[in-house]
């Protein structure tokens, strides 16, 4: 019985198929409330599907420099670590499968994904993926600092109340503090960390303001210059699901508490809160301003989140 | 099974003899008989670990059955406990893959003889500094493990640079051997006895100035042997110009024997991990040693330099976590220096293989060979990925541990600096796979081939060990790690052992207090469970891919029509391969200050080495004087 | 114990680094070390010595419980210290001779292919 | 199932790839203001991508000049099936006023079949629109066909 409901879990729940769902109507939300943004109709929210099915139908090209296995797997590589991070993230109360990864252990599942794009556009052999690598890594680089420090901060803060003094680092303690003490966000001393995850979602994602690294006008979409068909569909996929997890890791972390309870009612409600972030964090931000330069993000991510982050850090240590 | 130490210590250096006597004519000889005594060595450490390791008993063994007589321990003692042992087992392993590799990585080189005596040589200095129980014959042994590791860094003389870090090395070394000897010499003052237990029995509460002053020194001589940063420069240099199995063997022995002996020092002789002060100081070495090795590899664009400045920094974190001197930290510490020696052992045996290969390892002339080095290539990304840390692999898990013990310790920007350490040693091997496996080949390498299979097996046996101590770590830490860490903290064991029991009682008046080795851990991480879903998911997707027609195979194979060329704005394909200098430039640029000073603080001019050594060992015995008592 | 011993013991150290901190010349840096070894050489005998002592060298019938000895053991370290001083002091030697055969000068500035 | 939603994918989601074979920009502004708010053309699933890999419908504007002859041949040729060519404004059709110079090799017919080419110079957005549309059903075609 459990195999069944750990096959439920993987394949059809928080797994898969759901994943993939929500991650491209997310993406559908954000295009779509960018294009109402510049006073355009914009694409049907179910776009991405569209294109998804697109590449699925398209030609797969290998080109003769790259290195075939590893440009064919990075992309499934990527997509599975993705969706098995989406079976830890706690909504309300329900967890897939809890006793498995703590925050840390998400930071650095979430690398891979990454790992998968820079490897699989070295693995292409192009000059132009070579140079996105390396502002894909510079990116990972600026945002992991800030990163670090919001969740440590939470760590910090929920360890002091729940676990006498000690810090935790478990997503289901998290919920249950918020569960107890109401959402993290209504705690002043966590509005700077709060802040600081919003501006790191976008840089996460790879969304416009921050993509330095698919910049298409000046370097040809980076390391995914070389792909085509399946492949880069997988990796439209990876991009999209990616959305999703942030969104509702910045959900479970700080706008989380009791929930109502009923299963369903549960997940609707963390989805349409992480619309909500998508639209707020990604979407405006995509709206309002324009494609940084490589030194400019480095310079942004450890100047202002860090900031903000270190902040709301040195608050919770001295106890409020 | 009471002589099995001074056995296998004793194996080696008779290997080095004969290797001298016979092994000088032809090749096979000198191979065999390397082989047979690392071989020996191996198996009478290996058959230690039941005993040691896991019934918890610690063996001694006195030399020339020199017993104490009235409670004065006069001979040279030689005592392996499970902590001497686990570097023992740490030594020995990478003493038999090296060998393995050497035998035709070396086969280019003249003169093979001399390589494998000082090889013979450095590993029994090795072993026998990890096994001894005397302050003095430490010493000896790390002066021969000096001796030994410069002629190598000479091997091949004929290299840019080759003499260069030898004659730095040398220099660094013997200030280094210098400080530890008026350490030892200071500490028989007081107590007119070299055997350490007996030491750390007489040393308990007597912390007299000229016992300070003996610890200031030794911290400071031992911290110059593990290549801690105000003393590394030499190594860079060092592991450069050495053949690539003796650098792997370097970092996986050299600077493991170093910080064997500060977890020596500082936890059984001085018991100094009491003092908040000497935490912090090894914390505070630990961090900068962490962030200048990394940020100094960044900047690099030779790969053995970059992976001896990538050494350095993982010290850094071993050093940094034996400084949160609770049970956690120590063991995360010792699980990190089992892991580091294993990936990055394997690291340099690829760097080794792709020297072999194409006769360089400038990052800035390499390029494309993982279409010609596949095996090389899949195995340096297990070892890269290892590194850094991504989870199914060994790194992360003793990494995650590193960060739950400094943070439990109320260490939040340690913590925060371990974390970015490891994101940018990520980005540093990001930058070495694009440059030398990925991307375009040049011309010249058109005919690279494959490695021999004897230098590829040793290659897999570590990155399967990369993989089987990151799957299952609670095996590894029941079994090695915690045995180890019991050994360091129980310090009334170590002594009753070696001069009767009760000794420590009654030096004391008080029995000495075991410490309890259990930590509780802040979050949880289970690989196998993670593994099962990543598999459970990998089932799901390949059976819909193959449903959907879309495998690997089916795709037409490459013509030669410019379909198949890689996009170049629409120009004909011309050699233009992204690599070495020309990544990281944001980084490098926002950083400029900092790149620049620590350029220039590398020199490379053995007077400014020398001042960073001295400066650093009056600092510590400013500090320690202040401070401690 | 004899203050004269330690003053001499730290003026040799103290030369010794002086002399590896500022010389450029490798071949002196070489001499500067080996004045380090042979200060920590003279620490190590003036620690073993008791004054009025004698050498002890005796067979069991000549040890009368008044004899009074000097510690031999700090005298054994230092055999040790010295071999260990002169291999050094001769693997020196020999990489100044490669050195000067391959960079054609000994001056510290310009033996410096390897840095940053 | 599968196959008919990929099938009715491909007309509602044409990726663009813009290719200037050395026109006056005259095209290439009316190629960038079909995207913006007033003639969005997003909301059909137009997106312009950075790359030929990316692209279905691929856009070329001016006359050939020699030296971006066999560069069109070469991304024409990277673009992975089921492809259509665009030729935007009269200038690839009949090489408009540049007809007869020393540096122009003449209409893009003679190097690459045109599967829809939208005349005026330069065409008018919604022309470009209108021949984005007759695009989309050439591509089915070709994607049928492909099967």
């Amino acid at each position: 019985m459990v195999v069944l409901s750990y096959l439920f879990y993987v394949l059809v729940f928080p797994g898969l198929l759901f994943s993939t769902i929500v991650g491209l109507i997310l993406s559908g939300i954000d295009r779509k409330v960018v294009a109402r943004m510049q006073k355009r109709i914009g694409p049907p929210i179910i776009q991405p599907f569209y294109d998804f099915f697109k590449l699925l139908g398209k030609e797969t090209i290998v080109p003769r420099t790259a290195s075939r296995k590893t440009f064919l797997y990075a992309p499934v590589i990527g997509l599975l670590a993705l969706v098995t991070v989406a079976l830890f993230i706690p909504m309300f109360k329900f967890t897939a499968i809890s006793t498995v990864a703590d925050i840390i252990v998400i930071i650095y599942l979430l690398t891979i994904p990454a790992v998968a794009l820079i490897i699989g556009g070295a693995a292409s052999g192009s000059p132009y993926a070579g140079v996105g690598i390396s502002r894909e890594m510079v990116a990972i680089i600026s945002y992991e600092l800030p990163l670090v420090i919001v969740l440590l901060t939470i760590g910090k803060k929920v360890g002091m109340a729940l676990n006498n003094g000690a810090i935790t680092f478990s997503l289901s303690q998290i919920v249950n503090y918020q569960a107890q003490y109401g959402p993290m966000i209504t705690k002043w001393s966590l509005i700077p960390a709060a802040i600081a995850l919003l501006l790191i979602i976008p840089i996460k994602v790879g969304s416009v303001p921050f993509d330095i690294a698919e910049a298409e006008t000046e370097i040809c979409e980076g390391p995914l210059v070389e792909y085509s068909g399946v492949p880069l569909a997988i990796f439209k996929l990876n991009h999209a699901i990616k959305m999703f997890i942030m969104t509702s890791l910045f959900v479970t972390l700080f706008l989380s508490g009791k929930g109502t309870g009923i299963l369903i009612v549960d997940i609707l409600l963390q989805v349409i809160l992480s619309a909500i972030v998508v639209i707020v964090s990604i979407s405006t931000l995509k709206a309002i301003t324009a494609r940084l330069k490589v030194e400019q993000v480095l310079k942004f991510f450890w100047t202002y989140p860090t900031a903000l982050a270190l902040l709301s850090l040195i608050l919770v240590w001295m106890g409020f | 099974m009471q002589h099995y130490p001074i056995l296998s210590i004793v194996t080696l250096f008779l290997g080095a003899f004969l290797t001298v006597i016979f092994g000088s004519k032809n090749e096979t000889v000198r191979k065999f008989i390397a082989l047979v005594a690392s071989s020996i060595s191996l198996i009478l450490v290996l058959m230690l670990i039941k005993p040691v390791m896991i019934e918890n008993n610690v063996i001694q063994y006195w030399m020339g059955n020199w017993r104490p007589i009235h409670d004065w321990a006069i001979g040279i003692g030689l005592e392996v406990d499970s902590l001497g042992l686990f570097f023992g087992i740490i030594a020995v392993v990478t003493i038999f893959l090296s060998i393995v590799f050497s035998f035709r990585y070396t086969e280019k080189d003249s003169e093979t003889d001399k390589y494998y005596v000082l090889f013979l040589m450095l590993s029994g200095s090795v072993l026998g500094l990890v096994f001894t129980g005397d302050l003095f014959n430490m010493f000896v042994m790390i002066e021969i493990m000096t001796f030994a590791a410069v002629g190598l860094t000479a091997f091949r003389n004929y290299q840019e640079g080759a003499l260069e870090a030898a004659l730095k090395y040398l220099v660094l070394g013997s200030i280094g051997s210098s400080l530890v000897l008026a350490g030892t010499i200071t500490i028989y003052s007081q107590v007119h006895t070299l055997n350490m237990a007996q030491i750390s029995a007489l040393l308990f509460n007597n912390l007299t100035p000229s016992t300070l002053f003996a610890f200031a020194l030794l911290l400071a001589g031992y911290s110059l042997k593990a290549f801690v940063v105000p003393f590394h420069p030499a190594a860079p240099d060092a592991y450069m110009s050495a053949p690539s199995s003796i650098s792997m063997a370097f970092s996986g022995m050299v600077n493991k024997a170093g910080v064997y002996a500060i977890i020596r020092l500082v936890y059984v002789l001085y018991h100094a991990m009491s003092f908040k002060s000497i935490q912090l100081l090894l914390i505070i070495i630990g961090t900068i040693t962490m962030f200048v090795g990394v940020t100094m590899a960044l900047a690099q664009n030779d790969f053995k330099r970059l992976l001896a400045f990538h050494s350095i920094s993982q010290i850094g974190y071993v050093i940094t976590a034996v400084g949160v001197s609770t049970a956690l930290g120590l063991t995360a510490g010792l699980y990190h220096a089992l892991n580091h020696t294993l990936f990055k052992g394997l690291l340099f045996l690829t760097a080794g293989a792709v020297f072999y290969a194409t006769g360089t390892t400038d990052l800035n002339k390499l390029g494309g060979l993982a279409k010609k080095m596949p095996q090389t290539a899949a195995v340096f990304l297990i070892g890269a990925f290892s590194i850094s840390g991504l989870p199914p692999f060994n790194g992360f898990v003793s990494k995650w541990l590193v960060y739950q013990a400094t943070y439990q310790a109320n260490l939040a920007p340690v913590t925060i600096v371990a974390l970015l350490v490891s994101v940018m040693t990520l980005a540093s091997f990001i930058k070495v796979a694009q440059s030398i496996f990925f991307g375009q080949m040049p011309k010249e390498f058109e005919n690279v081939k494959e490695v021999p299979l004897s230098m590829r097996i040793p290659m897999w046996i570590m990155a399967i060990l990369c993989v089987l101590t990151g799957i299952f770590p609670n095996f590894v830490t029941k079994y090695l790690i915690s045995p180890a860490v019991s050994a360091a903290l129980n310090v009334g064991k170590y002594i009753d052992i070696m001069m009767g029991n009760g000794y420590a009682e009654k030096i004391l008046g008080k029995p000495v207090e075991i410490p309890a080795v259990d930590y509780v851990l802040a979050g949880y991480w289970n690989p196998v469970a993670w593994l099962v879903l990543f598999a459970l998911l990998l089932l799901a997707v390949t059976i819909v891919a193959v449903a959907g027609g879309f495998n690997t195979a089916s795709l037409p194979v490459d013509g030669d029509d410019s379909k198949y060329e890689v996009f170049f704005g629409g120009e004909a394909n011309e050699y233009s391969h992204v690599k070495g200098n020309d990544l990281f430039w944001g980084l490098k640029y926002d950083l400029r200050h900092y790149f620049g000073f620590m350029h220039d603080a590398h020199s490379g001019i053995i007077n400014d080495y020398a001042l960073w050594a001295i400066f650093t060992t009056t600092i510590f015995i400013v500090y320690i004087f202040l401070l401690v008592p | 114990m004899i203050l004269v011993n330690y003053i001499a013991c730290i003026i040799l150290i103290v030369l010794g680094f002086y002399v590896i901190l500022t010389k450029k010349n490798i071949l002196k840096i070489i001499i500067g070390m080996g004045l380090v070894d042979y200060g920590i050489n003279l620490l190590i005998i003036s620690i073993g010595f008791n004054p009025g002592g004698t050498a002890p060298i005796f067979t069991f019938s000549e040890l009368r419980p008044e004899s009074f000895f000097v510690d031999p053991v700090p005298q054994a370290l230092t055999l040790t210290s010295i071999v260990i001083g002169a291999c050094v002091t001769a693997m020196a030697l020999s990489l100044v001779i490669k050195i000067k055969e391959k960079y054609g000068t000994l001056d510290a500035d310009k033996v410096r292919r390897l840095n940053g | 199932m599968l196959k008919e939603l990929i099938a009715k994918s491909f007309e509602k989601s044409p990726w663009l790839f813009h290719l200037n074979t050395g026109s006056c920009n005259g095209c290439d502004i009316e190629i960038v203001s079909v995207i913006t708010p007033r003639y969005d053309a997003e909301r059909m699933g137009f997106k312009l991508t950075g790359t030929p890999r990316h692209a279905d419908i691929v856009l070329v504007t001016g006359p050939i000049t020699s030296q971006s002859k066999d560069r069109l041949i070469r991304t024409l040729a990277q673009v992975p099936d089921p492809k259509v060519v665009v030729a935007i404004g009269s200038c690839p059709r009949s090489t408009n006023v540049f007809n007869g110079s020393y540096s122009v090799e003449g209409p893009l017919d003679k190097y690459v079949p045109i599967d829809v080419s939208v005349a005026g110079c330069p065409p008018k957005p919604e022309a470009i629109i209108d021949g984005l549309a007759k695009a989309i059903e050439i591509l089915k075609e070709k994607r049928r066909a492909m099967k």
